[in-house]
Parts: C-alpha cells; structure tokens; sequence
C-alpha cells in the first residue's frame, strides 16, 4: 500500500513536471541547458546553492504526499494534512530566498528579498482559504476535505477560494503575474547567476511544485479523487492537469505590477477578501 | 525505535542550535536556529502531538525567514566574509551555559517521572479547539489583544513617520559647515566605519 | 513516525539527487564575476540590504501566529456552533485593528 | 526513557541559548540565544505533554504560547533595534547602554 | 550519427542569444529576436551565443569582454557588422553556431586575463583577504559600506555599481553608475550616454514591445514586435498611476497606452538621474522602458552640457 502511493507520488511528480515543461514549450531549452557548463560566482554559500533547488524539490514531493490519490489512500494521512502543506508554503519562502542569496550577486539578491516580501503576505489569503474548506470537514486533514466535497465541491460552495488560492499557486511556483523572484527587470533574478545544470534543476523543481500546488488546489477544490465512472487517481490526474493548463496559459496573459503595488494589494484587497471569504464559508458551515 | 528517532533529532536540535553561534553568515545562523525548531517539530511529530510539531515548524519557518531579513539588515559584514566572532564575557557564559545545562540534567535525572503517554488515536487537535472556545476563552482573546499591542508597538517603535515628526530627527548632528559631516563624530573612513569588534 | 521517515525521506531523496546530479560548479575569474551587464561592482553584493518593508515583516509575524489558534478552532467550528463564530469574529476583530493601523501609518508599502 | 532524551535534550538547548543570550554582543545576535531557550522549553513542553500528562489539553495551549511569546519577543525586539538603529546607527548591546545617558 | 535523445531534443531548442546591441542597431536587434527559433536571453548564464550588432566604440570593447566571459561554456560570438546582410541570413548563422555548440565544438575562450578584480589570497587572519570588520578586500572584493538612505534615514550598506552598456533592461550603451539601498536607487549618475540609434528604434511598436517585456509578458511583446495584439490582461493597470510622470508626456501609464494605440511619444525628458533615483527598481526600469531611446540619448546629453 504504501510502496504503491511512493510510486503514485513520483510518477505524478515526474510526469507531471514533464507536462508543466512541455505546457511552457521549453523540454528542448532545458536539454539544452543541462549539457552546458555550471558556472560558479565570486564567493558564494555553495552549500546553499547546491541544495535550494533539492529543497524546493522535496517540498513539492512533500506537498504531494498529503493528497489522497483514492478515497482516504493518502501517502501522509495526517490529521492535520493543512498544517503540513503551509509549512511547506513557508519553506518554500525560505528555499527561494536561499536560492537568491547564495551566489552573492546583486540581482538574485534584490529577487531573493522581493520574493520574501511578496511570499511572506501570500501565506495568509493561503491560509484563510484552507481554513475554510476546513470547516466542513471538521477536520485539518485533506482526506475528510475530500470527504465533505461528496455532495457539492467547494469550488461551488466556496465560490471565492479558487482565485483567490490561484494567486497563492502562482506566486508558490514563481510564474505568471507573481513571479516576483525571476522577473525581467532584474535579468531572470535569482535565477540570474544559474547556468547549466544547476538552472534545470531548479525549472523542474518549479515544475514539480506546480504539480504538487495544483495537486492540492484539485484536493481543496475540486473534489480530488471523487468523479463519477473513472477511478479516483485518474479523475485526480485529470483536474491536476486541467489546473496546470489553466495556470500556466493564464499566468503567461497577465501582466505583472511594481512589487510595491502588488504588496499593497495583498494586504488592502486580497487579505480583506480572504476574510470575506472565511465568513461567508462559515456561516454557510453552520 | 521511537527513542532512537527522539535522541536522533534532539542531538541535531542542539547541534543546529550551537551551530548558531559558530557559523559566520547571518543567514545560515537564523536558518540553522529554523533547523533547530524544524527537529523540535519532528519530535512533536513522533510523540503523538502532530499539531504542536508541524504547526512550530509553520510558524518558525516563517519567524526565521523574517530573523534573517533583520539580521542581515543590521549586522555588520551580514555574510561573514571576514571570519570575526562577536563575543563578551565569554568564559563566564560558557561557564552559565554549561552549568544551566548540567544542572537541569542532574535534575531531570534524579527526579521520578511520572509516566502517562497520551492515548494514541486521541483526538487532539479537537481537545485544543474546545479547550480554546471553552475553558481558555480568556487566554485567547488576551492572546488577540497582545498581539494587536504589538503590531501597534511595531509600527510605532519601528516606521519613521511617527506622529510627532521624523524618527531619526535629531540623530543625526548638524555638520560644521552646511552640508557638512555631522559635528562630533568621526570622520567616515573607509576599512574601520564603526567598528566595536575590539572584543575577541 | 511514518510521516516523519516519508518527510525526512524526500528531503534525503532530493539531497542526494543535488549532491550526485551536478557537478560541482567551475569557473575562471572573469566568468565568476557577478552579471552587471559589463560593469562591474565596487563591492560585494551581501551588504546590510535595507528590505524595505520592513515595518510590514514585523507587523506580518504578529498577525501570523493568530493561525495558531485558528486551526483548532477550524477543527470545531462546527460543533461548538455560533460560540465559535463569535469568538473568533472577536479576535479577528482585534487583530484586523492592528491591520487597520497599519495601513493608516503606511507599512504595507515600499519604505 | 523518550521523556527523559526529550529533556536532556531541552537543556541542551536551555544552556546552549543561555550561553548565546550572555555571550553575544550584537542585539539580535542575543535574541537568538532567547529564541533557543524558548525552543528549549517548547520542548520540555512537547515532551511533558505527550509522555506525563495524558495529553492534557492545556499542554497543548501552553506550547502555543510559548510560540506566541517567541513572536510577540520577535516584533517587539526588532521595532526596537530598528528604533535604536535609527537613532544611533549601532546594533551592540553596549550601545544600547549608553543610549540611556 | 550516434546522438542521445537528449541530444537530439536540445538541437530543436531555439537558439539562446545574449545581445550586445552596438549603435545604430537595437531596433534590428529587437525585431530578429522576436522570430520564432531564437530566444532572447537575460542574462549570459542562459545564453550560448553572444550577438554583436553594429561596430562598437573603442571604451566598450572592456564591457564586451566581460559580458563575453560570463556565457558559461562552449560558447560563440557572431559578428554582426554588415548593415546589408538580413534577419534571415543572421538567424540561418545563429542557427549554424548552435548546431556546432551541440555537437560538441570548442567554443571561444575567455577575453579577459584569469585573475580576481583583486590580491586577496593569504591577507587576514583566515586567509580570506582581509582583516577586522569590514576591511581588506574578502576574496577579492571590498565589502559595502554605510550611508544615509533617501527615503526612511537608516544608514545601511549601500551597493554601487555600474550597469551597462549591455543590460538588457537598459537602452543599448547606456552606463549608468547606480548606488542602491535594497532596491531603490539612492543615486544615479550616467557614465556614458546610450548609443545614438536611428528614428526606428523609436517606433511605438519596439517601445511597447519593452514595456510588455519588463511586466513579464514576454510572449506578447513577441507578438507586438510581429505585428499581432498583445493578447494580455491588465496591461495598462498593472502600471502604477503617476509613475514617471514627465511635464507633457504624461506618466508611464499613459504613455504604455500610447505605444499600444501606435502613437509615438515626442517627449522633453528631465535629466536621467533625477527621473530615476528615489524609484524602486523595478518602477526605476519601467520609467526607462516607457522613453522612446531618442529621448533617453537627449536626456543624457542635456546633462552634460550643463
């Protein structure tokens, strides 16, 4: 049982990650890339360097691993699945500030610390959304979530969790609108000192970690593994990959705003909005 | 097995905490402190208190990734290019540390423990919630308004624009010649720019 | 227990996956030289960096541990009912004061 | 037995913050030694709650506290380096001393 | 021909092109790296191939040299010089030194000599090239130091550096000499004035083309540059109101909206350093995107000649 969901969980990462290249057309860039020399900068912290890409790669595993694949056949069961997918939120803050940090250049530096200031107020509207889909389960863990969705999903019940739990998506896998670590004006930021290698690593970790949110937005959201006719992991597999369509096409069409806008908004709009939300879904819990 | 995973982690909670004092880079000593956290969590984890061990790891990720923006922000050579340790009263503190330690040991040792290991299967987490709603309602709420004096001494202790003007007015003493360096204090030179580590 | 060994599993499984999959990094003086587009820096980019919200961090890391207590909460809500829901409307309330400030003094900004 | 690894290795971590919170002469540098005392008794917390008391709900709560004291000690202790930092470009314990003349 | 999958797949990547755009060239720079099959790199860690356009003056051969140095090996650099030879010819030649570069050519060496900016080796008490707090030069480089912030008063580090000329987020030629705080410019002085470049590089087309670039919509940009639509959500609004505000050019905004209903901007533009320094980064080069180069080159010599 469990030797089959550690399978279950790479080969979703794997071929998940796959998709996610494929959606952004770059399988050939990234063979090209890893053939090529890894350059090391002046003075760097090596060891950090080295493992930001492996962290944020476990993290994406990890995230994965809370998912029931089938009805209650959940790698982790934990009680509290939630708890454990916002560590890894705020691990993965940590691992992409480590990762801009590390070559000791200036424009990782400035994406490491904007993406801390970004990512950092991104938990909360993250986990104000979770929450909510908590309380008509009773429970923090992400099987009785799949449990309480038998009769309606949440992405009807809870109608504003979705998009708001999109803009958490983007900015956790550095994509679309919110990649505020690796954006243009700062020549690819954290990533701008990578070559090789070390920048493939670093693109499918990105890739496995879209899997492993759209994964739980799925979980969260849609039902997970619940659908009619098909068996649970394909009905899973399938909204996984509908949700990696919708952010990788739609984070490509918006445009991405100054960081200091966008933390205004996160706090002055997007907090007060998750708030909304967690009433509404209370009330309607009761 | 659940002793050997115990000790396994609480010798790298202590290791990654004295690996705290000993590394040069702020950013490694706030997130070898995290690691710290990170295997008193697992501990949690293993002794059935899943809540309490995931939930400390949540919120010192995110307390340390915050630790190491201040630490860098404000500690001299932040990335310990050049090794230098910044210590005082050295001896006396190993001395209190040590002693701290062996002492509360000796203590642990020599006292009969009660032993009353938490059910397994216990709901625990719903316990906490009742426990929160009900008997300790007053402690949460207090624990609300703490946290709202807080931000409030945050803002005020930390922003600029204070309500009676510009916190740093005044700070700074006005140069002998307009536009000058301020009076009283020394020249800026390049090398030695404030420099207290006199002390090692 | 198990979802300790799964955890610490994954993180061992990508480490190694690091350590063995690269090769370590290599490179001459001029190419290790940080990208300014041909220029060149007068010093090491780790420096004091001034994080320019910083007021927000602080303001953030307060109003964060309120999901402490909101978890429990959440696993409740239901069977403690309208009491729940006013408790933590009261203590969202406090808290979304301290927001409220903050706003008004202009944290959330660039400093 | 887990009780008593579980705290020796919260004195561990006791003594080693102990020594951190004497020993370092940069103000945030101190805060973390206080962080690793609290970490300390997190632990001592964590363990007394699972192996002694049979799980009692206020362990739990207790604990929570403790990581709400950590933050509360967090904001306030940074605003006031900020603030210090602010009025005399300095972040040494020593300092903060003379800031009192 | 015994190639790996691998192999095989990275020949159909597009060609990864670092650009060091000289005089005269940027808007056919900018319109050949738009075509499909080549891609236009950030940063040299992400390129193969550098692309020299035009006939460089003699004080940027040093930057050139460094930029060059910085593409991670095997690398190439393609010359182009010959104002009458076509995108389409330049694109066959790119092409041409990819498939080398991936069936395993030499690729250049190094320009500039193997040697740290400066001695370090053996100072300190480490080793580690410097001695105390912050002095010496640490691996060959001097650490930053204080001083006095524009916008809060915390006299942090601050990180001088010249940018330029061959930033992609910059006008080609321009060397700027920022000092930044974090992210925001706390001074900026220009070192060089951009490359002069003829009226088409001023085409509202090539000027939104940027601006789209800079707010991470690099597919659209593409597209404009193609003679499409942007085919993108909240273009005007994702630019703050206000930002670069210019007496008759109205502010970035407006001008973003300009460039995509195709009217050029005819602009009188302050000195540069006072349009950027105070701004954030990002917003600093969102202000320089949005100014057509001819009116950038103006505002540069308006400086000197004062």
């Amino acid at each position: 049982m469990i030797a089959g969901l550690v399978l279950a969980v790479l080969a979703t990462l794997a071929f998940g990650a796959l998709l996610a290249v494929a959606l952004d057309g770059r399988l050939a860039i990234l063979a090209a890339q890893g053939a090529r020399q890894r350059v090391e900068t002046e003075a760097p912290d090596r060891l950090n360097r080295d493992l930001a890409p492996a962290w944020y790669l476990a993290l994406a595993a990890i995230g994965l691993s809370v998912v029931p694949f089938a009805e209650g056949a959940a790698l982790i069961d934990s009680p509290v699945g939630i708890v454990v997918w916002g560590s890894c939120e705020a691990l993965i803050v940590v691992t992409v500030f480590l990762h801009g940090w590390s070559p000791n250049a200036p424009f990782p530096l400035i994406g490491a610390y904007r993406y801390a200031a970004i990512g950092l107020p991104v938990l909360l509207p993250s986990m104000f959304v979770l929450i909510a889909a908590a309380l008509p389960a009773e429970s923090l863990s992400f099987v009785a979530i799949v449990d309480s969705q038998r009769e309606l999903w949440n992405v009807i019940r809870q109608p504003l969790g979705l998009p708001l739990f999109c803009i958490v998506a983007l900015a956790l896998t550095l994509r679309g609108p919110m990649d505020y670590a690796d954006a243009a004006d700062i020549a690819t930021g954290t990533s701008a000192e990578e070559s090789g290698p070390a920048r493939v690593l670093w693109d499918i970790a990105r890739a496995a970690m879209l899997v492993s949110v759209s994964a739980i937005a799925a979980t969260v959201f849609l039902g997970g593994p619940l659908g009619p006719v098909l068996p649970g992991p394909v009905w899973l597999w399938l909204k996984i990959a509908g949700l990696m369509a919708l952010f990788v096409l739609g984070g490509r069409r918006i445009a991405r705003t100054t960081p200091s806008r966008m933390l205004s908004i996160l706090w002055v709009i997007l907090l007060p909005l998750s708030f909304l939300h967690l009433a509404i879904s209370g009330v309607l819990a009761l | 097995m659940t002793d050997l995973i115990v000790s396994l982690l609480a010798a790298f909670a202590a290791w990654t905490g004295w690996r705290v004092f000993r590394v040069d880079s702020m950013v490694r000593a706030s997130f070898s402190l995290m690691l710290s956290f990170v295997a008193v969590g697992g501990i949690g984890v293993v002794l059935s208190a899943p809540y309490i061990g995931i939930a400390t790891i949540f919120m010192m990720a995110v307390e340390m990734m915050v630790m190491a923006i201040f630490m860098v922000m404000f500690m001299m050579n932040p990335a310990g290019l050049n090794p230098m340790v910044m210590v005082h009263q050295h001896r006396i503190s190993i001395a209190a540390g040590l002693l701290a330690a062996t002492g509360l040991g000796v203590a642990i040792l020599s006292t009969p423990l009660p032993s009353n290991p938490v059910p397994a299967e216990a709901p625990v987490v719903a316990q906490l919630g009742h426990e929160l709603l009900g008997p300790s309602m007053l402690i949460f709420e207090t624990a609300g308004v703490t946290l709202l004096a807080t931000m409030i001494g945050a803002v005020i202790l930390s922003s600029r624009r204070g309500r009676f003007g510009a916190a740093d007015e005044g700070a700074r003493p006005p140069g002998l010649d307009p536009g000058g360096p301020p009076a009283g204090r020394r020249p800026e030179s390049g090398g030695g720019h404030h420099h207290h580590g006199g002390h090692s | 227990m198990q979802t300790f060994v799964i955890l610490a599993g994954w993180a061992l499984l990508a480490a190694l996956l690091a350590r063995q999959g690269m090769k370590a990094a290599a490179s001459s003086a001029p190419q290790a030289a940080p990208f300014l587009g041909g220029g060149t820096p007068d010093s090491h980019a780790w420096q004091r960096y001034h994080f320019r919200p910083y007021t927000m961090a602080l303001v953030f890391i307060a109003f964060e541990m309120e999901m402490m207590f909101m978890y429990p909460w959440a696993v409740v809500f239901v069977s403690e009912g309208l009491t729940a829901l006013a408790e933590m409307g009261m203590f969202l309330a406090i808290l979304s004061v301290g927001i409220l400030y903050g706003w008004r003094e202009g944290v959330f900004r660039w400093e | 037995m887990t009780l008593i690894i579980v705290l020796l290795g919260a004195a561990a971590l006791i003594g080693i913050g102990l020594y951190g919170a004497l020993s370092q002469q940069s103000f945030v540098m101190l805060m973390m030694g206080l962080e690793l005392m609290l970490n300390g008794a997190l632990l001592a917390i964590i363990g007394f709650w699972s192996q002694a008391l049979g799980g009692m709900p206020e362990g739990q709560l207790l604990a929570i506290l403790v990581m709400a004291v950590m933050a509360v000690e967090m904001a306030v202790g940074f605003a006031l380096v900020v603030a210090i930092y602010r009025k005399r470009q300095a972040d040494m314990t020593e300092s903060i001393g003379t800031l009192k003349q | 021909m015994g190639m790996s999958p691998l192999a095989r797949l990275a020949l159909r990547a597009p060609v990864p092109v670092f650009a060091a755009i000289g005089p005269g060239r940027q808007a056919d720079v900018e319109r050949l790296l738009a075509r499909r099959g080549l891609r236009r790199a950030l940063t040299p860690r992400d390129a193969a191939v550098l692309l020299l356009a035009g006939d460089l003056p003699p004080d940027a051969m040093e930057p050139l040299g460094r930029v060059h140095d910085q593409v991670p090996r095997p690398r190439r650099i393609l010359r182009w010089t010959d104002r009458t030879e076509t995108g389409d010819a330049v694109a066959d030649r790119l092409a041409t030194a990819w498939r080398g570069l991936c069936g395993g050519e030499d690729g250049d060496d190094d320009l500039q000599p193997d040697a740290p900016s400066n001695a370090w080796r053996g100072v300190g008490p480490h080793g580690q090239g410097g001695t105390g707090m912050m002095g010496g030069t640490p691996y060959g480089r001097p650490m930053a130091m204080t001083g006095l912030d524009i916008r809060d008063g915390l006299q942090l580090d601050r990180y001088t550096a010249r940018l330029g000329p061959f930033a992609p987020m910059l006008p080609p030629g321009l060397v700027l000499e920022l000092t930044l705080q974090g992210d925001v410019i706390c001074d900026a002085g220009v070192v060089c004035p951009p490359f002069a470049q003829p009226a088409d590089a001023d085409a509202p087309v090539l000027c939104s083309a940027r601006m789209l670039a800079l707010l991470g919509l690099e597919d659209a940009a593409r597209r404009v540059i193609r003679g499409g639509r942007p085919g993108a959500l909240w273009l005007r609004g994702a630019v703050p109101r206000g930002l670069g505000r210019i007496e008759g050019g109205g502010d970035a905004r407006e001008r973003l909206a300009g460039y995509l209903a195709g009217t050029p901007a005819a602009l009188a533009v302050p000195p540069l350093p006072e349009l950027l320094s105070g701004l954030e980064w990002a917003e600093a080069m969102l202000v320089l995107a949005s100014l057509p180069p001819s009116s950038i080159l103006r505002a540069t010599r308006l400086r000197e000649a004062a």
